[in-house]
């Protein structure tokens, strides 16, 4: 279980890397839908399958499709330039920095980085399905009805647009 | 109309069915000749290239070709090339030394055939003639042309009996003005080379 | 439209261009359309914000759907056409100033090859010029034998013709290969009366060259007898499904005012509306003898122009059927007419006749000579394609497709 | 003796696996049971390739292949040869890192779908809890090969059908869960063994008790062909192919053993998703009647996946494709809220499970159907109705 963590680590913090670093945007993209995968991998090694499964669902076959799509459309994805590490960008991973560091201090100066992890719920699916639709099935229709607006939002914006387009 | 949605493309696969299961035994569904193991008929009236037809067993000396040139002037394409044949003495001779036909330029229109006044020129319909030299066996030369007249006989049966009656005819009226006028001038005339045994 | 866009452009593919861009070097710019005095579709600098750039792709010469080697540079938004412009002339073979060379007889095999699906019918458009200029009659029984043929020859035409153009709505071939399991029948035919498949090469000036062999008019009469079942067949397999209707239904639309002012003849003007057959116009050969109708669309869409085909084969069958059972016996030749040496006087002639694909003429000048002086075809496929532009523009790729399959074209006679 | 049989692979695996020691126990299992999937359905890709062709030229009038072997059985092995010995292109433009793994990113993910999928009785690789949405996250990941294979090839034609390919696999992967959903709803489990045993069981001793005999389970069945159809990229729903306006689309520029990968891949993606079918709908490997439950019940599955598989190839025999925005708007607009009424009708079903007077279950079929049929031709009658559409009538002159 070891080692499959450390390579699981391994994959998806090169597949993150990658994503930021590579030249080309449609490399950066498929070697971060790799960085999902990896993801879901950790999930599947904490015991958390529908967690998994949901998030390769959800991030490969759209997220990543998403951003795919909206390349394939536009076609920018052809140039790509000299370098991108920017000055700016270099300012980024000082801050980066600083963030993690932040983080991982208060992380480890707080009492639970000594305590003992309790052994891990028995999650099954159906337990998952009962509780959002009995406890918390208001968050649940909330966020729903968040999203339906958003997508309507979305198809307005657009309409609108291609009105003025005149095509 | 009423037209229930979904229906027409039902309609299509039971269709397709019939023909999948027609295949199996309606012949007239399954028209597929497998080629290699068995052959259409050749019909009768099929063509495919020229050949020379020649009377009796010498293709050389039976040869109906008299070198006229007329198919060669008359060729659309232009595929046949003729060179006559020439004595000791230089004499052009009514019969040909060269009868080429470029298959690979011909198109089996069958005007040769058509403008010959001698009937030496035939289609054939062997049509098996592939070959892995284009320029050398794709040029077919007069001896792989010359046919005896037996063959073209049971390829066009009907028109080689009309074409054998017309030249029976010809020769018999030939033969009378011969013996009319051999009766008259009692001079006995060379005998054409190209006339042809009745 | 970036440098950098060109990464996707074929680069190259394009040197070898028949028509235009002479002096264009084949690594140039954008790899097409930047050579001089080439006309191409690429749109004008600055487009609405969310039109986005266009692809401009090239469908052919060596496209399966093209019908032969046919290319049509597309410019496309998403998969909207948003310009065509049709490239032809790969298949060129220089048929009329060969004809002009060469005898009148000796034209006639080569007419076969024009469009190559109804040889028989080329002739006949050829053989009634060469017959009105030199002033030639034709046996009753060659004017049957000529209508059973040219007929045939439409039943073929058409039946391969849905065949295709479903076959490009993406059937597996299937009504394609029904299609050809008739023509089959029709090709067997046409093989034992003029001793070809395809290049019949079967009528001369004043008649026909062989009478029928015995036993070919039952032969005849049986396949006529039973192409409407094929008919029938083939309809029910598609002609009311829903993604055929949806594929073809709108789409394409040809109005008749600009049919008639473009020229397009046959079964696509008649599906735009306009009742304009040459048998029922001019009448020519023995065609006022028979009973028959002309179908007329309405909408002049790529579905009209399917089932226009499919009515006009179940009128052939009429025909057919009427001239097998009319067949008067007799001479199949007019005595005047000559293969050798046949010099019509000087003058002109247009010889035209309802090809399967639309007005077959063939004009001749003749100077007294064995050869034509000039010799021009009205090819109708190629003038049918002339709208390609208009029927397509605003539809998607795949409706291109289908409408270049429903102007029926041939690219031999397209090219000559 | 029916028994053993029946669990004859399972037994074998158990025996196999307790030849070897402990410590490699834990690897050797899924080992054996990934070889099997592979060899297993390598296999039925091999034949299904020759009964294809062949069943395509008898629904065409053809022969099909016959000259390799004995009615062409071989033929499979010589278009293997030759896709073996083709040489392997790369157009110079390509991207080849992503050119060369786009058709081991197709075919591997829809291998993994395999795992969760029970070919007879114990016979499954791994039994999620989850496994109904492991077969779709899985599954998902075709997406981005395509998407791969078309970027990568640097050709328009390419580019256009990844377009395609990636639009019509999103749409219809909407209607294909939801389909699904229906089953879970019902069976009220993920795990797809715990489907088919809810599926176990005969009405009045005969009538099997699979969900395809309810009306929700047909319509969610007829539902789930159609998107299975649309996700396996078969025609009618062949766009991204198309070979007909852009030729092969992603596969344009791919020769020799990677277009033979993904040739690979579309099938196994066909199969996985015909056994998800068969396994939600169809009572998974149960017999269709009491009295034949003693075959094995593999058999079953096979014989139920062959039949799918002959359903496909009919189909594609016979239907025209669709086109780009009427495949868009079919998806969205008439499987999209067909499916969401089914959805309500099974929920109805279920809910309506405990009534028990005489003739409720023609009462809950009767009222089903009518809700779904009302739909249906509701929806298809606002959709697919228009002046001037539909099969029309000719006038003639004379």
């Amino acid at each position: 279980m070891e080692t499959a963590f450390y390579v699981l680590a391994a994959v998806t913090v090169a597949g993150a890397v990658a994503a930021m670093a590579l030249p080309r945007l449609v490399h950066c993209t498929l070697c971060l839908a790799v960085a999902f995968v990896g993801l879901a991998g950790h999930f599947l090694l904490l015991g958390a399958e529908f967690v998994s499964f949901a998030q390769v669902l959800v991030y490969v076959g759209a997220v990543a499709i998403l951003v795919v799509f909206a390349m394939l459309l536009t076609r920018s994805a052809d140039a790509p330039p000299a370098w991108v590490v920017s000055r700016p960008g270099l300012l980024g991973v000082g801050v980066a920095v600083l963030v993690f560091g932040c983080l991982a201090a208060t992380v480890a100066g707080s009492g639970l980085a000594g305590r003992e992890a309790p052994p891990a719920p028995e999650v099954t699916v159906k337990a998952l399905g009962e509780r959002l639709m009995a406890e918390y099935v208001v968050p649940l229709e909330v966020v729903g009805l968040l999203l339906t607006a958003a997508l309507i939002g979305a198809v307005i914006l657009a309409l609108e647009d291609r009105a003025k387009g005149g095509t | 109309m009423k037209h229930t949605p979904g229906w027409g493309l039902l309609k299509g696969l039971f269709e397709t069915a019939r023909n999948f299961v027609g295949s199996y035994y309606q012949p007239g569904r399954l028209t597929t000749i497998e080629y290699p193991d068995e052959r259409l008929p050749v019909q009768e009236n099929f063509r495919n290239f020229p050949m020379l037809i020649y009377d009796g067993a010498d293709p050389e000396r039976g040869l109906r070709c008299v070198g006229c040139k007329i198919c060669e002037k008359e060729c659309p394409p232009q595929c046949i090339y003729i060179v006559l044949e020439r004595d000791r003495s230089g004499k052009v001779q009514k019969r040909p030394r060269l009868f080429d036909i470029d298959v690979s330029v011909c198109m089996s229109c069958q005007i040769c055939v058509e403008v010959c006044p001698f009937d030496a020129i035939k289609m054939n319909t062997e049509y098996e003639l592939s070959t892995g030299d284009r320029f050398g066996a794709l040029l077919l030369r007069k001896a792989e042309l010359a046919k005896p007249n037996e063959y073209y006989r049971r390829l066009h049966p009907t028109e080689a009996a009309e074409v054998d009656a017309r030249l029976a005819a010809a020769a018999q009226a030939k033969a009378a003005a011969q013996a009319k006028e051999q009766a008259k001038l009692t001079a006995k005339p060379a005998k054409p080379a190209w006339s042809t045994q009745p | 439209m970036r440098a950098q866009a060109g990464d996707l452009e074929m680069r190259g593919a394009f040197a070898a261009e028949p028509h235009g861009g002479g002096g264009r070097s084949a690594g140039s710019d954008a790899g097409w359309g930047a050579g001089a005095g080439h006309e191409w579709v690429r749109p004008a600098e600055p487009v609405g914000r969310l039109e986005g750039e266009w692809l401009e792709v090239a469908m052919g010469p060596h496209h399966p759907s093209t019908h032969g080697v046919f290319r049509m540079n597309v410019a496309l938004e998403g998969e909207r056409i948003r310009k065509l412009k049709p490239v032809f002339g790969y298949l060129h073979r220089n048929h009329e100033k060969i004809a002009e060379g060469t005898t009148y007889l000796g034209s006639m095999p080569y007419t076969d090859r024009l469009d190559y699906f109804c040889s028989l019918t080329n002739n006949w458009a050829y053989a009634l010029a060469v017959e009105t200029l030199a002033g030639l009659g034709v046996p009753e029984r060659a004017e049957y034998l000529r209508v059973i043929t040219g007929e045939l020859t439409r039943l073929l035409n058409h039946a391969c013709l849905v065949g295709f153009l479903l076959h490009d709505m993406g059937t597996m071939g299937t009504p394609l290969m029904y299609a050809f399991r008739e023509r089959e029948k029709i090709l067997d035919l046409f093989e034992a009366l003029t001793g070809a498949r395809m290049m019949c090469n079967y009528l001369r000036f004043g008649g026909c060259r062989v009478d029928v062999p015995a036993g070919w008019l039952a032969g005849a009469q049986r396949v006529v007898d039973e192409f409407p079942r094929f008919l029938d067949e083939f309809e029910n397999l598609l002609t009311t499904n829903e993604i055929v209707l949806a594929r073809s239904q709108g789409v394409g639309v040809l109005s008749g005012a600009l049919a008639v002012n473009a020229g397009i003849t046959g079964p696509m003007l008649r599906a735009s509306g306009v009742n304009y057959d040459l048998r029922k116009v001019d009448r020519y050969g023995i065609y006022d003898r028979f009973n028959f109708r002309v179908p007329l669309g309405e909408h002049g869409d790529v579905y009209d122009r399917y089932m226009v085909r499919i009515l006009e084969m179940r009128e052939s069958v009429k025909i057919l059927a009427q001239a097998l059972k009319d067949l008067p016996p007799g001479p199949i030749l007019d005595p005047k007419s000559k293969l050798r040496g046949f010099r019509p006087r000087a003058g002109e002639a247009y010889g035209r006749i309802e090809a399967p694909k639309g007005e077959l003429g063939f004009y001749l000048i003749s100077d007294g000579s064995v050869r034509p002086y000039r010799y021009r075809v009205r090819p109708p496929s190629l003038i049918n394609l002339t709208v390609l532009e208009e029927l397509c523009l605003g539809h998607t790729v795949a409706d291109a497709v289908i409408v270049l399959g429903s102007v029926d074209i041939v690219l031999g006679e397209v090219d000559r | 003796m029916m028994e053993t049989l029946d669990q004859l692979f399972v037994l074998l695996k158990r025996w196999v696996v307790g030849e070897f020691p402990a410590a490699w126990r834990l690897w050797l299992s899924p080992l054996i049971d990934a070889g099997a999937i592979i060899g297993v359905f390598a296999g039925l890709f091999a034949v299904t390739t020759l009964l294809e062709r062949k069943g395509l030229g008898r629904l065409q009038n053809r022969m099909g292949p016959n000259r390799v072997g004995p009615f062409g059985v071989l033929q499979p092995l010589a278009d293997g040869l030759k896709m073996l010995t083709k040489e392997d292109i790369v157009p110079r433009a390509a991207d080849r890192v992503v050119h060369f793994l786009a058709p081991i990113a197709m075919v591997t993910p829809i291998l993994l779908a395999y795992a969760v999928l029970p070919f007879g009785r114990n016979l499954v690789a791994v039994d999620f809890d989850a496994g109904l949405l492991f077969f779709f996250a899985v599954g998902a990941g075709t997406e981005l090969a395509v998407f791969m294979a078309g970027w990568s090839s640097r050709n328009k034609y390419s580019l256009l059908g990844a377009m395609r390919g990636i639009a019509q696999m999103i749409s219809y992967e909407v209607p294909l869960v939801l389909s699904a959903v229906a089953v879970v709803l019902v069976a009220g489990s993920l795990s797809l063994p715990s489907i088919v045993d809810s599926q176990a069981g005969y009405h009045w001793g005969w009538l099997a008790r699979w969900h395809v005999f309810t009306p929700w389970g047909l319509a969610g069945f007829i539902l789930f062909l159609i998107a299975a159809t649309a996700e396996s990229n078969r025609s009618p729903f062949d766009l991204p192919e198309g070979e007909s306006e852009i030729i092969a689309g992603h596969l344009i520029e791919y020769s020799g053993f990677k277009y033979a990968l993904f040739f690979l891949g579309e099938y196994l993606g066909l199969f996985a998703v015909s056994a998800l079918g068969i396994t939600l709908f169809l009572g998974g490997w149960q017999a269709p009647v009491p009295f034949l439950a003693w075959v094995p019940s593999y058999l079953w599955f096979g014989a139920k996946l062959l039949g799918c598989i002959a359903l496909f190839i009919w189909l594609r025999g016979t239907m025209p494709r669709l086109r780009t925005d009427q495949l868009m708007n079919f998806a969205w607009k008439f499987m999209l809220p067909l499916v969401l009424v089914n959805l309500v009708v099974a929920a109805l079903w279920h809910g309506t499970a405990a009534w028990g007077f005489f003739g409720a279950g023609a009462t809950r079929w009767l009222l089903g159907g009518a809700v779904l049929w009302l739909t249906y031709s509701a929806l298809s009658h606002a959709l697919f109705t228009a002046p001037g559409r539909g099969p029309r009538t000719y006038r003639y002159a004379d």
